[in-house]
């Protein structure tokens, strides 16, 4: 199980290649890429703030859990911080389980926990100014069903 | 003397990412009332803490908890990444 | 959309990377990879048997459907058939939709059509004999849920 | 005239994947007791119909479809892809 959190681009397509390549014994695996969009030219560029330190345990925990949860062979989180251009991958999960429930179950975990437990904030940026966004209702509801 | 970090908004708000706080605060609310005090920017920020969370030492707390033994105190709003 | 049936190996993460490359306004992209577990050992392979035609047409419906529904900007399956060993990739899903809870739903839909309406039988090889692996109540019952 | 197909283990049973068959049965289920009537592996592989599976045309159907029209019957056990 590998964490980085990290300013540099990364390569969504390789990073699968290199998990799918070390995974042994599994059955299923499963990733998630979440990309910059572009809203139709409106935005520019997306600039995402951490908390140096905590980031980097909060998302250990939470990998740690679902681990645990799922009883997974592996797992992989990888986050940006930092300015990202439209198109640009925003981070990416990848779990590795015998059966497909799990690891399904375990990425979907993951992105829900990243998207309000893990200290990132994403401030989007466009040609009339840029704007923090905001944190969705549904977001912090979807924590439940876990 | 407690390390108090502001992020997104919150930093952009009060004018700066962390500062040294000399506080005699005995949860997070009383250091946010002495926060809130000091200045417009500061008393804006802190305006509705429902919209914000806190960290003590890098771990989610809540706004009654003892600042005790606490080294970093760490306001945000609720987070947006993935 | 793309759809491949092929008796050829092919390589999930070389897939994943040109999927996304070419994906343009998505904001999520999910993959599912699927692969030969030898089971501790006690498999040395598995043969997929497939309806050549029907299995096109089925697999066709399915992507055609996940489209519609979930609003994909993209899709992707590919399943092996014949002989493949363990650690080989069987078959991949990738969907790619505006946020992560369309491209999740979209490939665990595909997933579980793939599993119980495409004209696919597997058979484990093993060192004491094959066998016909037969289906899950649980495979039939997961249809239920969309 | 018909081809039927079979697949899995039910091509294994019978013995072969596919043959024409001249029938004038007038639905799949007339079709599978004329089969079944013809020899034991006949028998055997259509025994309990409900661990089978049927398309008609390359579509799944039901055993009490019409045979009308059809030109494609394929018996298959239910599919273990993905």
């Amino acid at each position: 199980m590998r964490i980085r959190v990290q300013a540099e681009p990364f390569d969504p397509g390789g990073e699968v290649a290199a998990f799918s390549a070390a995974v042994r014994g599994a059955g299923a695996v499963v990733t998630f890429s979440g990309l910059v969009r572009d809203e139709g030219g409106r935005l520019t560029g997306m600039e995402i703030e951490h908390y140096p330190g905590m980031t980097e345990k909060a998302i250990g925990a939470i990998v740690d859990e679902a681990v645990a949860r799922w009883a997974l062979v592996d797992a992989l989180v990888i986050h940006r911080h930092g300015r990202l251009r439209p198109g640009d991958a925003i981070m990416m999960v990848a779990t590795a389980a015998g059966h497909r429930g799990e690891a399904f179950a375990a990425a979907e975990f993951l992105m829900d926990y990243l998207k309000s437990r893990a200290p990132f904030w994403k401030k989007e940026l466009g040609a009339e100014g840029s704007e923090w966004v905001a944190a969705k209702d549904a977001d912090e509801a979807a924590l439940k069903r876990w | 003397m407690i390390d108090v970090l502001y992020f997104a908004w919150v930093r952009e708000r009060i004018g700066l990412p962390r500062e040294r706080v000399e506080t005699g605060a005995a949860t997070v609310a009383d250091l946010v009332a002495e926060l809130r005090a000091r200045e417009e920017r500061y008393a804006a920020a802190f305006a509705d803490t429902s919209a914000l969370r806190v960290a003590l030492d890098q771990e989610l707390s809540g706004f009654d908890a003892p600042l005790a033994g606490v080294r970093e105190v760490a306001f945000f709003p609720p987070m947006t990444g993935g």
